[in-house]
């Protein structure tokens, strides 16, 4: 005679309760993954995210995919060679930083984790400055004012209440829902799906949704935190997560530039039109390993990865150019070319990337500074002048 | 014009005055807003500066103090109040690891100009949590400046100069002052600088160095031994990182002796780093060792024997009988 | 032509989407909040949590809610009377914790916030021992062991991890899914809907489903956090928030003690079988102040509370008691003798309590203390002596 | 039986005979299973203890020492890795507020047999929050004890006597050292106490204190020194809460000066608490204050110049030769 909850099996229980919809908190919408282009380079339909995409923007796409995977091989070999102390690998989730990134408009601003190249590649942040962290002469090099594009941020989730707290001013600025298309701004937020667990992803979600931040929360689920799978994070798909906090998530192929695209502009304008908060899952893998430091055959199968490069961003897109004649050999090979030249730019950068002098060590502790910083730096520099250039 | 005002009302009008002068600072935390705070330090702020400038967030310190970054960012100057000492840790990870590091992470492209507001101290009768002192770990990170108020007076001045720097300022409020004693404010006068400490009793024979709740204590324990013929110069160290150390020496150097007294744990507190300092500077002019008066290095007790562990005027002149002795 | 998310708004939505249920994730039950009991004392069924009370057990819930009103109360009284330092009144949510409580076993294990005086009681915890760190002399008194109830926590939400470290212990130890009814063991978890924004509850609903832990998140939802209502903290029912992790959520009224037992004993049960996590929101109304310092006049309007009054947990169960004759005027008198009783004990206990001795601050700093610690014990014991008893 | 180990070996082993010996020991944390955590310190242990015992964590440090916590009270005995030291913070408040305090609030009824293993130090090229010293912080704290290890011997003994103690312990590992030198293992002797310091190299000239990653570099410098004729004693610290002075009281008795060096920002470092205690109980035996080398008071720069940040063997040449001018 106990009453038991004990019938409800979690899974299906919750896909019956969550409808048909990829889009918690939606009624309407196709099974799965949005997805407006199939691993094969099929061009699919969907009732709510769907659009036209003109050859130019799809050109477009392809050639920031392209560039984006060229500016990560070429900061692995130089890791590889020895310019750099370590690398953080996007192989594989170019379509997701592409999509995000070109659906921002120029007053949007971007919180990044570690590994957003290609976001900052389409905030017009030089890739070489790109390095200078991973080299270890500075902790970032370009100033977030210049692209509305954050510094990097390595503690896990801490970035997410960031734009949390930007969104909020945005709102006091009065930049949000006057329906001036280049005034309205939003926030996004990037994350891993490890970062999904960590207090501070959580107590953004809580803060934006009770200030109706505008703020879209993009979670790259590459399926894997260093070692840890996914199913260690989160026993339910993570774009659900957001229904708990009462604002739409939604699932979407981040293979898929055009549908990651699709759906992150679309949650933008939700964001800036004053109407909240949204996560978007990009559903996609990390093909590379964590980092350079990282030995992924400890922990995964070769299968899997077999399994998802069948799903590549880039050749799927270009399955796509090639069969409607986008795209021909002369585009590719000037593409080539120019993807040629990022890379000289990074090498030849990189290597030309000055080591900080000794004293800049006590440069910007404050933007005053005070005299016990002004002694430490004095005092080194005497010590060091003791040395006459021969120190040890 | 010149009024008198408790530690409380000192600070309460220094934030006004604070958001009068500059529409971008904004004070957040919990219950800041209609209730004006658990120690009413915001009382009246969000009827007159409306919800959008004295917000009320929800329970959660990391969050509040993360989002505060992100409005510093955005250009604004949010004063964060944490609720009680105790319950800065939850927004520890932010402080020290985001709040500390962005200007230096940025190259000074991204400032931190944020307060954040700590009750802090005992001897209010408060349970577990409600009485802490957390100075030297704030302290001990560079990027962030710590600075304690003590009086009424510097409660009102310094609240403001905190906001109005662009570094970020942990700014430690003495509890079991807010509503004791009055002082006489006067608003023309020019304050000292933020970042200076203040000798607030001149005396030869040895030095006692107090800041926060502890300078009424030094005071007294001043005022006890000038009875006994025993003459003790005061200071008031008010900014504890930087440290401003030129007054302290001179004195030091006066006086032979120096005792340093906070609430604080008195192991890695604010005590040992002041001993070292002076030890290291007035080597030659020490008659005994710098002696420290802190709390015990127990937690918190039960608060019916806080007054045990907190030092008080008794345990201070011991202190400084041990050093006339040494 | 921009697909946009816009058209959602979030209430209606969400409550489409979660379906006519108040359990999320489930597919059935009725309307609303869980009752079984009206305001009026009216007894009504419930599709899903329904079962027969028999008379002794009925008139056992009324004797607790009046005895744990009575602590409560009684410690009011203490605090003004400067007894105590402060007191966190309960005035309310009596059914909520009498409910939760009982619907304990031996062997299960209970971790409380600040307020928990109820289920203290439950536990068999003497009221007696929760005045001490109300009153300044010890941070809690009683052995966690002795009733498998934990000291409170005054860092909120940090015990809804240790509930779930405890509840992961309890797997390893084999006390979980065994069928044994004397042997499997749950988990609870008490916490506010203030406590819901904190990292460390959102990290515990993480990691509770994805250890499958079984623990019973049992919020109080009292409407407030001091002075802050509870849409500040969700903007949709909390027990929604359960949905984003994976695991149930129920609203129960809580102010209905059978209701409150019925469904606690069920997620209980639910976590004993090894079918994991469940959150449990009591929806209740905090009647008095935040604590005895604290004056909600400031923040609230009276007609609430008036309107809350309508539906005390006590008056409502009396009344039904009443109407069909369970109780009469002997028994509620008689049990107006054993309130006083109680009443008396906290009186002349608490007056009693021994402060404790200024020596004792060093103990227990380790189990093995350090010489340090006996260091400043040594020398605090000589400062005092050579006062000889005349301390200032 | 003897066997030549690096410290990341011997921690490995010294975790395996620990988990071997008593069923209760619990090892959690990120990637600690089949990756064997990012630095392997626990390879091969979920292999052969299973997914109960060494257990792979939600990406959540709170949330790994919140349950901990619980895991202890149900009497288990957790052995928590931090990943890296500047991910330690968002477990601060656990650490400080829960770890740290339960044996007290509860009269020692719950205590928290616990080990905190965290990664330390710089010196190995990683990005910013990688080489962070938290040392100090944790020290300050009543109810935590505070180890590091410095060699591989050390390691293996130490993990051991810290996850037997029945109090919470923050064990620090300089991961700079992890597969650097090795040193000969034999089981079969009886190790020193775990809270104990031990003077690692004897000298009459002055005294060195390190512990960690330093102790290397203070042998090294006394080395250098000795070339020059100047006997330098090293001390190995270890435990850093409790602090055993008496080897180091004596040994300044006798050398009258005084060099400690950390990683940790100078400012309110373990120095600061090393020097007021050496100065208090040392007086009159003092040559020279006790002198400080340690990371600068700057947050740790981009690693192309961490070697400038970080003691190292001149700097700390230096300062033997300003103790020994004074
Ligand atoms: C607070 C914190 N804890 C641990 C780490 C170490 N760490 C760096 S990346 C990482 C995994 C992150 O996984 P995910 O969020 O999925 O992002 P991804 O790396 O897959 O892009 C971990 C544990 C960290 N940087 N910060
Ligand atoms: C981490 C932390 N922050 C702030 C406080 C101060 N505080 C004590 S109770 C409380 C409100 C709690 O509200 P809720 O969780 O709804 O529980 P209730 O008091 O209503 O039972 C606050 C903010 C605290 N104890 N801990
Ligand atoms: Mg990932
Ligand atoms: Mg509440």
């Amino acid at each position: 005679m106990e009453p038991s909850l004990s019938h409800h099996g979690f899974g299906p229980d919750l896909a019956e309760v969550f409808g048909p919809s990829q889009m918690a908190g939606s009624p309407s919408g196709a099974l799965g993954l949005v997805q407006l282009l199939t691993p094969e380079g099929e061009r699919v339909h969907h009732a709510e995210f769907d659009r036209d995409f003109g050859a130019e923007e799809l050109r477009g796409f392809y050639r920031d995919m392209v560039l984006t995977r060229r500016i990560d091989t070429e900061a692995t070999a130089l890791q590889r060679h020895g310019e750099l102390g370590i690398w953080a690998q996007l192989l594989g989730q170019e379509a997701a930083q592409i999509g995000a990134g070109r659906a921002l408009r120029p007053q949007d601003y971007v919180f990044p984790t570690y590994r957003e190249h290609g976001v900052a590649y389409c905030r017009g942040v030089d890739p070489l400055n790109l390095l200078g962290l991973f080299r270890g002469v500075d902790h970032g090099a370009w100033n977030p004012k210049d692209n509305n594009f954050g510094l990097y941020t390595i503690v896990i989730g801490a970035q997410a209440l960031h734009a949390t707290g930007y969104a909020m001013g945005m709102q006091r600025d009065g930049v949000v829902g006057t329906g001036d298309p280049d005034r309205d701004a939003a926030v996004v937020a990037h994350f891993g799906d490890g970062a999904s667990s960590q207090g501070d992803v959580n107590e953004a979600f809580i803060f934006a949704a009770s200030y109706n931040a505008p703020v879209v929360f993009f979670c790259q689920n590459n399926q894997w935190a260093i070692s840890e799978p996914i199913e260690r994070q989160s026993r339910i798909p993570l774009y659900q997560r957001a229904l708990g906090f009462g604002f739409p998530g939604v699932r979407v192929d981040g293979n898929d530039v055009l549908a990651t695209y699709a759906v992150t502009q679309a949650a933008l304008q939700r964001a800036r039109d004053g109407q909240g908060p949204t996560l978007v899952e990009a559903y996609t893998y990390r093909m590379g390993a964590h980092t350079t430091t990282d030995d992924p055959t400890r922990y995964r199968l070769s299968d899997d990865l077999e399994h998802w490069k069948l799903k590549d961003p880039i050749a799927r897109l270009e399955a796509y150019l090639r069969r409607n004649g986008l795209v021909d050999d002369d585009f590719v090979a000037e593409l080539k070319v120019e993807a040629d030249e990022l890379g000289h730019h990074l090498r030849e950068g990189c290597k030309a990337l000055p080591d900080p002098q000794p004293l800049s060590m006590f440069d910007h502790v404050y933007t005053e500074e005070t005299e016990e910083i002004a002694a430490q730096r004095e005092g080194y520099a005497r010590y060091l002048e003791s040395f006459e250039g021969s120190r040890s | 014009m010149s009024t008198r005002i408790t530690l409380a009302k000192g600070l309460n009008m220094g934030l006004r005055k604070a958001m009068e002068d500059d529409p971008k600072v904004l004070v957040m935390g919990e219950d800041v807003g209609k209730l004006g705070g658990v120690f009413r330090i915001t009382d009246g702020l969000q009827k007159d500066f409306g919800e959008d400038r004295v917000i009320d967030s929800p329970l959660a310190e990391s969050g509040i103090v993360g989002t505060a970054v992100g409005m510093a960012l955005r250009g604004y100057r949010p004063v964060v109040e944490i609720q009680f000492d105790g319950f800065v840790y939850p927004a520890y990870d932010q402080i020290v690891c985001q709040v500390a590091k962005m200007t230096y992470r940025s190259k000074g492209r991204s400032p931190m100009p944020m307060v954040i507001r700590i009750p802090f101290g005992g001897g209010i009768g408060a349970v577990e949590h409600h009485s802490e002192s957390p100075e030297a770990q704030f302290a001990h990170t560079p990027g962030l400046k710590v600075v304690a108020c003590s009086n009424p007076v510097d409660g009102y001045w310094m609240i403001q100069q905190a906001i109005a720097s662009d570094d970020p300022v942990i700014f430690l409020e003495p509890k079991r002052q807010y509503h004791a004693d009055k002082a006489e404010l006067d608003e023309s006068v020019t304050p000292d600088p933020l970042f200076s400490s203040r000798i607030v009793r001149a005396g030869t024979d040895a030095t006692v160095l107090a800041y926060g709740p502890t300078v009424k204590t030094a005071l007294k324990a001043a005022e006890a031994a000038a009875g006994d013929g025993v003459s003790l110069e005061v200071i008031d160290l008010r900014t504890l990182s930087p440290l401003d150390m030129g007054p302290v020496y001179d004195s030091v150097r006066r006086t032979g002796r120096a005792v340093v007294t906070h609430e604080a744990h008195v192991n890695l507190g604010m005590g040992a780093e002041i001993s070292a300092r002076i030890t290291e500077e007035c080597f030659y002019s020490l008659e005994a060792p710098v002696l420290r008066v802190g709390g015990f290095d127990t937690p918190y007790p039960a608060s019916r024997i806080e007054e045990d562990f907190l030092p008080d005027l008794d345990r201070v002149l011991d202190a400084v009988d041990r050093s006339l002795d040494f």
